[in-house]
């Protein structure tokens, strides 16, 4: 390889560097480099000034290799890279040491952080000696997309999907569609009925000809990479069970949540005592219309227990943020149908967030509830009431408005019982290849900033099998998952980055220990040439196998061995 | 090829003569060696001094085969003749490659070895606290041993070696053809290792090979092994993945983990880390404790995976700037 | 003046560097001693890397990942977990000082943890003195 | 040991006036504006819990409402409309209703008709009695109102006396009774500490200094307020002690006896002032405390206003020596008075009693609850002397 032509350019990012670091030195001292050709300081790199001083420079100086020492990589490196495509150069051959960041803003030490800066920068600099010219790759993007799940968001992505003109299977995994909405009544906090909402939906996405909807079915292995999936689905739907696989470019899983069971709470007595009943029971009470209590009175005291399961330390963490809003509700309609009621809400905290919701906690507070609020981790105990009593049973609990033990009475108490993950998550996150957190909901690539996809190109993600949501939410979450993959299917080919793992032939000995590794699935084994490759389109650079190939076959493109020991030596030099 | 027949030495550093062994198990080849070559020094073999050697002219010598590490300073001394009286050096065997079995004894300081060898030993006869001196006075004269170096090194480390013969000991068809290669004259380009080959052993291993995950790690006698199938998918220790092919499967094929004996493959810069990376990936766990439970089942794992090569180990081999 | 170690750290890129350039927007000071070097996941880090920073003089090496369960590859870090008491193993028997090298897991958010790892570390090192490696090789390369 | 809620109390507190109570949330602005929520008092927001839970027994023994002068800066101040001031004002009301073993100051505050039935009920028969009395006994002289020029009075002086005392008396029995129960509600609760008789002694003072100045109101943010009623309540003191003890010399006419008569006058004004203040602020709703006006209020504040305005006519009348005139006033302004002081024992009236009974109880439990908590201390302080 000919002697690199390197050009190292200093940011003293106003004082923020050089006030700490004295950037002249380092520039000195980068000069006597190796390779390095011209080295030159700057107020702001970053600006276009800067910018164009690389550019010149790459020009005056035939510049075949860039070093920025600035602030972090994880700020500017796009820009640079930037600078450097827009100077002729590869944007690879670029290498940035991390001199504001990691160095001038946690040092005071004037000498020292100087010096640190010098080893930074000598360690890009021999780093950038080593680094090649990389190229992306292109892959077709099959349009067809799958959605796991039928329920409001499995519906909304597949409609908003299937309207964009792009082919849908839905995948059910139940016997209908609608999903756990279509166990609800009415919705908080307008109260409009969720059937509508449903029914709607779901006969609209019977009807649509893009969409192939599959009851009775579930996804068995979804192999490949993003646009070029293949799925294997077992069906259950219309005659014999069969499996059945086809060609996809996307997947949103929308597999939804399940109801924490009650029983797990042991004083509470569900199963047990005849009136104490789920959110869910109660809201087929509400559809039939009648609130009464087992032998079919109406009840004279009702209670309502918030956070089941929920927001405890012996069973989740979390709030399942619907359930305050829907307590309100059940209070006001059961205010409604008996009036004459006495209705007790028991809370943790009321989590009043959405739009509309703290207007219905105060009708809620007008309907004379009795609102009462007891101790995170400390639950309320349910037990019958003494004969004679004017109630069935009676809540005992320490309520901490007042911090006396108080003792409720109730003839019929509804549990609002918290989401969960569901049983097959766990089966689910292994197949589409997606991480769960510990309470097993699926990670999005970035909580705040990328909430829809995931760490796996292609695969997306709405709804409650994220996290307990309420239905805007959801449906909002949907459509953006949808948007997301109408506009990746609108443009055509998909772009793969130049940095991935790949294996070298000749090195290879097939002994298969990287195959398990890598997170992806994107190591094949060829079993007929007894080599292993990596697939670069499902290639997240991890370099996970590159570290572990005991006979150093795999390369991590843009940090291979070689790269990082030279920026050791540099460090160390 | 010209008339002049091929002017070869052969020596045999700190080594246990294995090599010289595997030359001699060329069996009538080493006679047709006779034929084509003058064998100008060979201690196992033919007799001869340093003198002799000394007094050859530099570069007399075609081909000098060192086997063995450099453990003092007579393998020194004679490391450093032979370079300078033979056109091609080449390191032969495990020991001279890398440093080899001798080179375990790295991992331990020179004064422990000689405490334990000269004073710990239980066969001492007692109160005697003698130890080697390299010169020692006796009646007028005096007598000189050579000095007992604190390390062992690789024959790279002392002189500038031409080609390496990689083995514990090097197999004897290699033995031919690297001989031949250079009787020939056709030879790759220097500082390269010869009659091996380019990738990991499990390239030519027989055994059936599938993704890995490992539970528990045995040692031979634990468990009944699977003949047909990677022996560390069985939880057996085989150096194979990290390790240079060339030796014909000598040790998995005798139903026994390899041991490194042909070093690193091309592309590996430390033979032991890199297997420690392969092995350690492969452990199925992700609780710290269970891991550690079962990392316990590899006692003494640096000798191990380390086993011919110490001395070339990022942390004591030689680096040039 | 008592002897400033040299610590090389191998961060992951999303969860420890950005802890570390946290500990900068925040302006939380630590010393100076250690110098980055950035890896896409404490997965990428190979022995190799560590033994040949202790080779080169560095007293100490420091490999920080995202916390088990929050690896931005989902299992990454379990690799880097799996390799290291093998190496400390390894390192143990060269007669390099448990100490010099350590694993954490720095989340993206610990810029003041990881201050307080590299102080931490520093100290001991400090007190550690300087490695022995580098010297003794280069010794016994020089005279036997 | 649980307390049982009673998810009825609220509604049942709601004929007392307390409508939104259950608005409350409890975020705490009220008590933090309140200038009497100090430890151990938490006004208005404990009671404001206990009333939502229907905690009865807690309620009953609680002070609190009778440390609020309802000054409405937390009415002011509520996020939610809970009205915290007036549901004191209704727990008040509530109270009193508790305190009465008679059981009528609850009939009065649940229906005002039946408290205006009483009252006229009353007042007929004073009339009766009075008419009676002077034509029976009496002189049956309706123009000769005192003892002038040597006739006998219609109504004499001695014999009002007959009236007044006896019905003084009578009720005062009846608030004493209450008194204790209040005392037994309060002071010998589930919460309240145990207090010395000593410490009863102690404090006693506190009574009369509350009866007169109310001096606590004086702390709220506005104080025109407290000067209003002070002067109302002060002219009624006067005036009861004059009538009580000076009737004599008050009736004699027509000449002005300015020993006596300057403190009528004043008291009258006081009155007067006090009256027309509260009624104008009722009728304009303009303080937040004057918002909401329960029936009892109209009937408190109306009948006052007869028995002021009878009176001054009365003393017009007899001085300008209209004897027939003055008789006929005199037996109206009765009708009015007889009623009003009738009232006394079972409703608002009472407070003048029931306020500063609290300010002392509530003096002695605060004492008692911080000396209970330095004995706490004491090791502790102890140690770190050591």
């Amino acid at each position: 390889m000919a002697e690199p032509k390197i050009g190292v350019f200093i940011c003293s990012c106003g004082t923020n560097i050089s006030h700490v670091v004295d950037t002249e030195a380092v520039r000195e001292q980068a000069l006597v480099l190796p390779g390095v050709e011209t080295a030159r300081t700057y107020r702001y790199m970053c600006s276009n000034p800067g910018q164009e001083m690389i550019g010149a420079a790459v020009r005056e100086h035939g510049l075949d290799r860039v070093v920025v020492a600035a602030c972090s990589p994880r700020m500017h490196e796009r820009t640079f890279r930037g600078a450097c495509r827009a100077a002729g150069l590869n944007p690879y051959l670029f290498e940035m040491a991390n001199i504001r960041e990691q160095c001038s803003w946690v040092h005071a030490d004037r000498p020292a952080a100087t010096l640190k800066a010098t080893a930074l920068t000598r360690a890009a600099v021999f780093r950038v000696a080593r680094n090649e010219p990389l190229d992306g790759l292109t892959a077709e993007m099959c349009p067809t997309t799958l959605v796991l799940g039928g329920g409001i968001a499995g519906l909304t992505a597949a409609l908003e999907l299937a309207e964009g003109g792009y082919p849908v299977v839905l995948v059910e995994r139940s016997d209908r569609l609608g999903g756990n909405l279509a166990r609800v009544d009415l919705t908080a906090p307008y109260l409009d009925s969720a059937r509508d909402l449903l029914t709607e939906r779901i006969t609209r996405v019977r009807r649509h000809h893009n969409i192939t909807v599959m009851l009775h079915s579930q996804l068995k292995a979804l192999s490949g990479f993003v646009g070029n999936f293949t799925a294997t689905v077992q069906t259950a739907d219309g005659e014999a069970p069969r499996t059945i696989a086809f060609r996809l470019g996307n997947v949103v899983v929308a597999t939804g949540y399940r109801e924490f069971d009650a029983s797990r709470i042991t004083h509470y007595g569900w199963g047990k005592l005849p009136n104490v009943v789920t959110s869910f029971e109660f809201e087929r009470m509400l559809r039939s219309g009648r609130i009464e209590t087992k032998d079919g009175r109406p009840p004279r005291y009702a209670a309502i227990i918030h956070c089941v399961g929920s927001r405890s330390r012996e069973f989740h963490g979390y709030c399942s943020r619907v359930c305050c809003m829907t307590a309100l509700k059940y209070a006001q309609e059961i205010k409604s149908a008996v009036p004459d009621c006495y209705v007790s809400d028991l809370y943790i905290d009321m989590h009043a967030f959405g739009k509309g919701c703290e207007d219905f906690y105060k009708r809620g507070s007008e309907a004379k509830t009795l609102f009462l609020m007891y101790g995170k981790n400390e639950h309320p105990v349910i037990r019958r009431a003494p004969p004679g009593d004017d109630c069935e049973m009676l809540i005992e609990v320490d309520e901490q408005l007042s911090g006396e033990r108080i003792e409720i009475p109730a003839d019929l108490v509804v549990l609002m019982v918290g989401m969960e993950a569901r049983e097959d998550s766990a089966e689910v996150a292994h197949l589409v290849n997606i991480s769960q957190d510990k309470d097993g909901w699926f990670i999005e690539s970035h909580p705040k900033l990328d909430p829809v996809a995931t760490t796996t190109e292609g695969i997306y993600i709405a709804g409650t099998c994220a996290a307990p949501k309420d239905i805007p939410d959801t449906v909002a979450q949907a459509r953006a998952a949808a948007g997301r993959i109408l506009a990746r299917i609108a443009r055509g080919r998909i772009e793969i980055d130049g940095v991935f793992a790949e294996v070298h032939e000749e090195r290879c000995s097939g002994c298969r220990i990287c195959n398990e590794l890598c997170p992806y699935s994107a190591i094949e084994f060829d079993s007929e040439k007894r080599r292993s490759h990596v697939i670069a389109a499902a290639c997240k650079a991890c370099g996970a196998c590159a570290a572990a190939c005991p006979s150093g076959a795999v390369k991590a493109r843009h940090f291979t061995s070689e790269q990082v020991l030279a920026q050791v030596e540099g460090l160390l030099s | 090829m010209n008339a002049r027949k091929l002017q070869v030495a052969l020596y045999w550093g700190a080594a246990c003569g294995g090599c010289d062994v595997a030359v001699l198990d060329t069996d009538e080849f080493v006679l047709d060696l006779a034929q084509a070559a003058d064998i100008r020094f060979w201690p196992i073999a033919v007799d001869g001094k340093y003198s002799d050697l000394e007094a050859m002219a530099d570069g007399e010598l075609d081909l000098a085969l060192f086997n063995g590490a450099v453990r003092n300073s007579e393998n020194e001394q004679v490391a450093k003749l032979l370079r300078a009286k033979s056109r091609i050096l080449v390191a032969f065997g495990s020991c001279a490659h890398l440093g080899g079995i001798p080179g375990l004894a790295n991992l331990t300081s020179k004064d422990d070895i000689l405490a334990t060898v000269y004073l710990g030993n239980p066969s001492l006869e007692p109160g005697n606290q003698t130890l080697p001196q390299p010169r020692t006075a006796v009646n007028g004269g005096a007598l000189e041993i050579p000095t007992f170096y604190r390390r062992v090194y690789r024959l790279s480390d002392v002189v500038d070696v031409d080609y390496f013969v990689p083995g514990c000991p090097p197999a004897p068809a290699q033995v031919k053809a690297v001989l031949l290669a250079v009787v020939g004259g056709q030879l790759p380009p220097r500082r390269s290792v010869l009659g091996a080959g380019e990738r990991a052993l499990c390239d030519e291993c027989p055994r059936a090979k599938s993704e890995k995950k490992v539970k528990r790690f045995y040692r031979p006698h634990q468990v009944v092994q699977d003949p047909q199938r990677c022996l560390l998918e069985q939880g057996i220790l085989c150096m194979g993945p990290a390790t240079r092919s060339g030796c014909g499967v000598r040790c998995p094929n005798s139903n026994q983990g390899c041991r490194g004996c042909y070093g690193p493959p091309p592309d590996v810069r430390d033979q032991g880390a890199r297997f420690l990376s392969a092995l350690a990936s492969i452990v199925d766990s992700k609780d710290p404790t269970e891991i550690e439970e079962i990392l316990a089942g590899l006692p003494d794992f640096a000798s191990f995976a380390y086993r011919f090569s110490v001395p070339a180990s990022s942390l004591q081999r030689s680096h040039r700037p | 003046m008592s002897h400033e170690p040299q610590i090389v750290g191998f961060l992951c890129n999303w969860c420890s560097y950005a802890g570390a350039d946290l500990a900068g927007t925040s302006r939380i000071p630590y010393p100076p001693n250690i110098r980055v070097i950035r890896v896409m996941c404490s997965a990428r880090i190979e022995p190799e890397f560590v033994v040949e920073a202790l080779a080169r003089g560095a007293d100490g090496v420091l490999v920080c990942g995202c916390h088990p369960g929050d690896c931005h590859y989902s299992e990454g870090n379990y690799k880097a977990m799996r390799r290291f008491p093998l190496l400390k193993q390894v390192l143990e028997a060269y007669g390099v000082e448990n100490e010099r090298v350590r694993l954490e897991w720095v989340s993206a958010s610990e810029g003041q943890r990881f201050a307080e790892i590299v102080a931490e570390m520093t100290e001991r090192l400090r007190a550690l003195g300087p490695s022995r490696v580098k010297a003794a090789l280069q010794a016994d390369m020089l005279e036997r | 040991m649980a307390v049982r809620v009673n998810p009825k109390l609220i509604t049942e507190l709601a004929k007392y006036g307390a409508d939104d109570v259950q608005n409350c949330y409890h975020c705490g602005n009220c008590s933090a504006t309140c200038p009497f929520s100090k430890e151990p008092f938490v006004i208005p927001r404990r009671s404001m819990r206990y009333l939502q839970m229907g905690l009865e027994k807690s309620l009953r023994g609680d002070l609190e409402p009778w440390l609020c002068y309802y000054c409405g800066e937390c009415s002011e101040q509520c996020p939610r409309g809970a009205e915290p001031g007036e549901t004191m004002m209704s727990l008040r009301r509530w109270l009193t209703s508790r305190y009465d073993f008679t059981g009528l100051a609850g009939l009065f505050y649940r229906s005002t008709r039946a408290e205006i039935a009483a009252l006229v009920l009353v007042a007929l028969l004073t009339a009766a009695g009075l008419l009676a009395y002077g034509y029976i006994w009496g002189g049956g002289d309706l123009s000769a109102f005192d003892g002038g020029e040597g006739r006998r009075p219609f109504l004499p002086a001695s014999a009002i006396h007959v009236f007044d005392w006896a019905l003084g008396l009578g009720f005062l029995a009846v608030l004493l009774v209450n008194v204790a129960r209040m005392w037994h509600f309060t002071m010998r609760s589930r919460r309240s500490p145990r207090v010395s008789a000593a410490a009863y002694l102690k404090h006693a003072v506190l009574l009369p200094v509350h009866f007169f100045s109310q001096k606590r109101w004086a702390e709220c943010k506005e104080t025109t307020p407290w000067k209003m009623h002070l002067g109302l309540m002060l002219g009624y003191v006067t005036m009861l002690v004059l009538v009580m003890f000076f009737l004599e010399p008050l009736q004699h006419g027509p000449g002005i006896r300015w020993e006596v008569h300057a403190f009528g006058y004043l008291a009258t004004a006081g009155l007067l002032a006090g009256t027309i203040y509260a009624l104008r602020g009722r009728l304009r709703k303009s303080r937040s405390s004057h918002r909401h006006s329960h029936g009892t209020d109209w009937v408190f504040l109306g009948l006052l206003l007869a028995v002021v305005a009878t009176g001054v006519v009365l003393h017009l009348t007899h001085r300008l020596g209209y004897g027939t005139a003055a008789n006929v006033t005199y037996l109206v302004h009765m009708m009015a008075v007889v009623p009003w002081l009738a009232r006394y024992p079972f409703t608002k009236w009472s407070h003048l009693v029931y306020r500063p009974l609290a300010m002392y109880f509530a003096a002695l439990q605060s004492e008692a609850l911080t000396s209970r908590v330095r004995g706490q201390e004491q090791p502790a302080a102890l140690a770190r002397a050591a």
